[in-house]
Parts: C-alpha cells; structure tokens; sequence
C-alpha cells in the first residue's frame, strides 16, 4: 500500500498555516481535530456557530455543560476572552468575512473551488447545517480530506457530481497526498509527500494538477 | 405590567391548532423542555394543539422535547437547519413514510430569516446556498458582480425559549451558548412565552446586560430547576 | 378667537388612549409630552430610537448622564426595568411591529393617512432622522398637531403637498379641535369640541370629514 | 493576541486619503471625541488623512468631535440621518455652499444598512423609505401584497467607536445609550479602533456580558476620563 497521512497528519498539516491570533472555524468532525495542532507560540481563536468565540478543549467526562456545546454538540470549555452571542450574530461573524479561515471536510471538491460535503443524494434525511454559510465570508475556505474516497476513486474532480455545497468557494486542500491551492479555476500543486511522483499523484486526482512553481515535499511528524 | 404567569400549562393554554411555533435551543442547548412538555400534556388531555409548523435547528433527539413533541405527532412541519441527532429515529421514520413535512434551511439563513422576521425586513440577500439544490426557484440578484439569494423572513405565532433569568416585564439574560436562536425567535414571534430558572423584579437584571429587551417577551414562566435534553436522553427518559 | 385646545391638552388627551403596558415611541419635539400625562394608574413603557427602553423624566438640572440621553438628545433618567441595545435592534422594534403606539407630530396628514413630517422643501439642510421608521411597524401611529398652520391653513388634506415621511400610516390624529380616524382612505369624526360646529370644523379641515357614528364631544382639563 | 495600541495618534496614523470612516455615536453620546481629535491632529502635521467619507448619525455639534472634523476641511460626504444640532453652523455652511456631499439616510435605514455590510447581506428591503423622496430611483419590490424598499449594504475601511470597557482580545462592553451605533460600526468596517475607558486582561468581562465579540475589533487605546460633546459644547470649546 502507498503512503499516505493520517487524519492527524493531515489536520497537523493544516494547523500549521494558522497564524497567531488567528479566527477559525472548524467544521464538525474529522476538521475539530486541527485544533489540538496548533504549533507552540500560536494561539487561534475558534468560532462555534451556535454562539461561542474562544473556546477551549473538552472537560473531563462527568464534568460537561450542556449548555457550553460547540456545533457538533460535544460539551467544550471556555478561555479567558470567551463571548457568547446569539445565532445572528454568529452568522454575521461568518457571512460577513469576519473569519479568518474556516477548515471544512468534502466529499467532492473541484478545480473549480465548488465544494460538495453535505449530502450524498436524495436518499435519507437531509441535513445541510451551518455548512452551506461557512463556504462564504471566511477570508480562506480550507478542505481536509483523504485524497480519494474509500474505494479509491478521487475526490479532487473537474466538477463535483454530489449536491454542492457552495460553488467557488474553495481555496486550499489539504488531502492524504498533498497541499493543493485552487486559483483561477485550477488546481495547483504546492506539496506532494515525497515518495510519491507527481504522475502517482495525478493518477490519483479528477483534474489535471497545475505547477506553477516549485513542489515542497509534504513532511508532517509522526502522531 | 407583570408578565408573569403561574403555571406551565396556563402558560401554553391559548396555542392554537396548525400554530407555527418557534422553539428555541441548538440541540439540547437552550431546549426549552418543560414548555414542550407542557405543551404535549395539554395536546394529551385536550387534543390540542395539533398540526403545528415547528422552527427548530434541529429535529429532536430521543424521546423528550421536541422529538417528543413530533412523536405524540403533532407537527405537520419542521422547518429546521440539521434534522440529524445522536437518536433522531422519532423525525427520520415519520419523514421517511411521509407522515411530516421538512422545509431544510442553511442554519445561518434559518437564523437571518428570524431575525428579518423580527425586525420588518420582508427579504434580505445571501450568498449561502448559491448555485446549490437548496436555492432553487429562489430568486438570484447580482450585487457587485457576485450572485446572491433572495431569502424571505420567517415568523410565528409563537416562540417557547429558555432564558436564565427573567424580569416580570419580561427582560431576559441567558446561560452560555444557550442563547442560540432565543433571542431572534423572541423578536420574530406574535407571542413569546419563556421559561426562566429565576423570575425577579423590574430592576433585578442590569439594564446593560439584558440580552433580550422585554417588548419582545409577552409571558414569562419561572422553571427553577430546568431539564436538560442531553442528561434526560442519556438516562433514556421518555414523555 | 375660537376656542382650541393647548399643545398640553392634544397631549394629554392622546396620552389617554395609551393602555397600561403599552410600549410608546414619542417623537422629538411636541409629542414628548405626552409622557407627562399618562393616566394614574397606567405605566407605558417609552422606547427612544437611540437604543433606552423604559426610560424616565429628564434628571435636575446639573446631574445630566450625557451617555444618557433621548433621540432628542435631552438627558433623561432610567425607570426599573429598563433595557439598552444597538440601532439596529432599536430600529427592528420599530420596523417589526412591536410598538403598540407611536405618537408623532406632523406638517400635513392626508385622508389617505399619509404624513409629512420631515421636510418643508428643498431650502436649507434636509434632515430626516428616524422619523420615516416610525411611521412604519408601530400597531397604532398617531399624530397630535394644530388642527390648521400658523397662517390658517389646513394641516388635513386630500393629499399631502410637501414631502412625504410614509404613505398610508396614520390611523389616528388628534388636533387642537378634534379627535379623527383614518379609516378606508378617509377622515372619520370622532371627537370634537362641543363648543365647535361639524361645519366649522370642516372649513378648517383639507379633506372631507365623515360620520360613521355619534361624535363625542372633546372634553380635557384645564393644563 | 493584544490589540491594545499605546496612543491615540499611533490608533489612527494607517487612515488613508479617501478612506471611508464610520464614527459611532448619537450626537455626543457615544462619541469618541479624543480618537477623532487625533485624527484632525494628524491632519495638521501631515496634511492626511483627506478627502473622507465619514458615515454618522449626524453632522456634529460646535467646534469638537465631527464638527472639527468638518471644519478642518478633512470630510468630503458625510452619509447621516440628522445632519442638525444645537449648533450645526460648521456642517450648515459647507452644505450650503456646495462644498461637502450629503447622503441623507433613514435612521433605521442607516443602522441596517451598517448591519447588513458587518453580516455579509447586500441587500434588504425595508418599508421605510417607500413613496418618499429618499426611495428615488430605488428598487422597489412587492412582498405580501405590500411594497417595500430595496436598500444595500453599507461598509467602511475603518470605524471609530467609543467603549466603555476593552479586554485585549477587542471584547467590548459600552455604557448607557452611548452604545447606539457603535456595535454595528465594529461590524462593518475592515479596521475597527476602539477607544475605551478600560482595558482589561482576557477574563476581565464576563463572557456573558460582552457587547461587542473581540473578532469585530482590530485596535483598542485606553482613554481613561473622555471627554463628553454636550460637555465640550456647553463649555464653548473648539478643538
């Protein structure tokens, strides 16, 4: 089997372009986990959209407030600098460019920066959540993802052909492979993890993958 | 001018069949509990209300509060923004047979609209929701050369929200990330009746602090010791 | 000279159709006095668009809160109970229909219940205010004003001749001699000075008043 | 994380030519005197900045504050509601003779519109307005059988606001009425400076409590004892 990052790596991997003092938002599930890599010396401020800035880790097991909650309903404490506000508000943080980044997770994302993460089709109950609000305003609307599906077929396409979320809102992904930015339509390759070719790379990626400088090697620690 | 009313069944006693009502809470954050379930138990004796169009983020979570509400299949409609739980099997089997309606809203666009509602703004523009299946037959404006929605204002004839403390003309603060949708549905509702863990009196909050102005609360009911939706669901309560 | 009641008589008479409870816009200038002639036993609660619910008589001179003020920007004081909030909450109690009575002064009132209260043409700095709001959202928007100008001249008109502040929005007027309706795109008579003829009254007035019942006579105390 | 900024001139010294500057306030309430006396400072050393648009309520009072603003011959338009005072002869005179832009806004039009720009919405429709001259050659749309105005967004490059308490973070609180326009300004503007009475560390205001979220907020600068306008004005003062 080829290599590939983990979840962990890949959310490390993202952390590390969040600047100190930065807004975040983080998408409910795998994206939570970019906040336990924030590199020493750097300190984000995260956004939950249910009405909380600067929040912290989870309490210890018996000791949850279940009216201290983020998004994805886990309980949460708070940092010193905290603020509550209501749903509107929380809302104009994110429809009104007040983020600095929001990092999402994706089923599908295309060259063309559409983004589709909230449904897989018309079966079931839908369910689209703040998803559809967050793709707008952040200053940089960042995927994690693993770079194919789990039966191998890619994720990084020309265009989605899941429900979109948002079209053209996309400006960097961080998959299981590499660090690809989407400007003017294109997906351009910044990393690559080393002993992977730029071919075994396109293979693997819907669209063509665009150079438009040097290719740094992806390196993330063992976690 | 003392807002206050006895009893939680009093306080629910005048909502009428196919009613559109607003439910405050994020889940079980802010679910106002003990106002539903009043509400249920008046629905049991009397038969009414029913047909209810419920506003809600969400769509309940076992067998209390609103998954409750919805079980004892009194409402027609949910419009909400994420109709998914940790037990959401009382909404997902009745949308599933077609036994109740889904009007499915991004959850800033849910929030914005309430707030319009609240505020006499009939219609805004957002961006959310553009060129997906959610905005279709939507009507979509360029501003600045950027597409946008057109969204309408959303309001009710009643809201039932979970303050923390109330005074008796009906200012209300909340308890952390409780607040939510509270505030917005208490401006976007004919009639917002609230349940607070205190009641006191005209000056007992600082007026600096109020979160929602009393003119847009016409009844208050004091809960001193309210439910919480997480810590009855994970005891396995049912109403 | 004909008897006509005193600015503090159309006041105090408009005062007495506010309910106990009542939340109240009263605009600058004239229709402030109202707040001085609620009757015993009635507490209205007053908004000013500046952001105060439940605010109080103005403070002894000398101990003024300058950060305390009414949208006439005269100090006033707080009453238990009261509230603070940004313009933009200020403006959705007024635009979303929960004053149940604001209480406005006018230039000119139109049978169509028009007003015009915020310009008289194009000389001299135009200046609106909040003034457009408030005609819109309240339950009831009453105007109290002379019953004709300075120079004689009908304040109540077929149609306003100087600019409009908002179109179909009085439902109420209260004059120095009568007390009229706007119902269906018309003047209904309901109160007027038992001193005063219906003809007299109609020389005065713009538009055509009508009878739809018995009009009692306009009776307030000496002030 | 500290956005606190040692002095006035160094708060204001990036406000460029041509900026647009939304001033928080309501008449004297709320307004920050001495972060607007310190841009008209700098004005005099160095010629910048000019050619303003400054969005307020109103067109200032006297010789401080907007007035002096004005009458240093930094403001190109002003977009207000009520460009009159009890001494308005500053704004009067340069209106009159054709040498400042006015764009009269409705009060509750101004303040959404402010809103709107901080929350991403380009647009809204507001009744306010309709069939009057301020509705010219605006979009009208009928929405349940009754028509409404369409109004856009309103942002700034920089907002000017008053606070009464700052923690370093940029959290907010504001005291009395002063609050007004000054939650909505933070909102809207891409570098918002904050003059506060206090600043205190991160957990100095209770999460509760705060008004104004930190991520609204790019500067603070402490004032310790402002000055007021009505006081200023009162006294004949002229800056």
């Amino acid at each position: 089997m080829s290599p590939k990052l983990s979840n962990a790596q890949i959310a490390w991997r993202a952390a590390q372009d969040i600047a100190d003092g930065a807004y975040v938002n983080l998408g409910i599930g795998f994206p939570e986990m970019v906040a336990k890599f924030q590199p020493p010396g750097r300190q984000a401020i995260f956004h939950t959209e249910n009405g909380i800035l600067n929040f912290g880790e989870a309490p210890p097991s018996g000791q949850e407030d279940w009216d201290l909650i983020n998004a994805g309903k886990k309980a949460v404490t708070l940092k010193p600098g905290a603020a509550f506000f209501h749903h509107a508000d929380s809302f104009a943080m994110v429809r009104g460019g007040h983020l600095d980044v929001a990092i999402l997770g994706a089923y599908q994302v295309a060259e063309t920066g559409d983004l589709a993460n909230w449904s897989t089709g018309p079966k079931g109950v839908p369910a689209v959540g703040g998803a559809m609000d967050l793709v707008h305003g952040a200053k940089r609307v960042a995927v994690i993802t693993d770079h194919v599906t789990k039966e191998g077929a890619p994720k990084l396409l020309e265009r989605c052909t899941l429900p979109l979320t948002g079209v053209g809102c996309v400006t960097r992904v961080y998959t299981s492979l590499a660090v690809i930015d989407i400007e003017g339509g294109r997906f351009v390759l910044r990393e690559k993890l080393a002993a992977l070719t730029f071919e075994a790379l396109q293979a693997q990626t819907g669209a063509r993958l665009h150079l438009t400088g040097p290719v740094a090697d992806l390196t993330v620690p063992e976690l | 001018m003392d807002k206050t009313i006895a009893t939680l069944a009093e306080a629910v006693a005048t909502i009428a069949d196919g009613a559109t009502v607003m439910i405050g809470g994020f889940g079980g954050s802010g679910a106002p509990i003990e106002l539903i379930h009043a509400l249920i138990d008046r629905y049991r004796a009397t038969g009414h209300p029913s047909g209810l169009t419920v506003v809600n983020n969400n769509a309940g979570n076992g067998h209390v509060g609103l998954a409750a509400l919805i079980e004892a299949g009194m409402v027609r409609k949910l419009i909400c923004s994420f109709p998914r739980s940790a037990d959401p099997v009382v909404f997902t089997e009745r949308y599933l047979a077609g036994n109740i309606e889904l009007e499915l809203v991004p959850q800033g666009t849910l929030a914005e609209r309430i707030r319009a509602g609240g505020a006499g703004i009939p219609a805004f523009y957002t961006p959310t929701g553009y060129g997906t299946e959610l905005a279709t037959g939507k009507k979509i404006e360029e501003f600045d050369g950027r597409p946008y929605v057109q969204e309408r204002w959303l309001k009710a004839d009643v809201a039932l929200v979970k303050a923390e403390r109330a005074d008796t003309m009906g200012n209300l603060t909340y308890r952390a990330a409780s607040r939510n949708f509270g505030p917005l549905m208490c401006m976007a509702a004919a009639e917002t009746i609230v349940q607070a863990r205190e009641i006191v009196a005209p000056g007992g909050i600082d007026p600096e602090t109020v979160v929602t102005p009393g003119i847009f609360v016409q009844k208050v009911v004091a809960v001193p010791d309210p439910q919480q939706e997480e810590t009855l669901n994970r005891a396995g309560a049912v109403h």
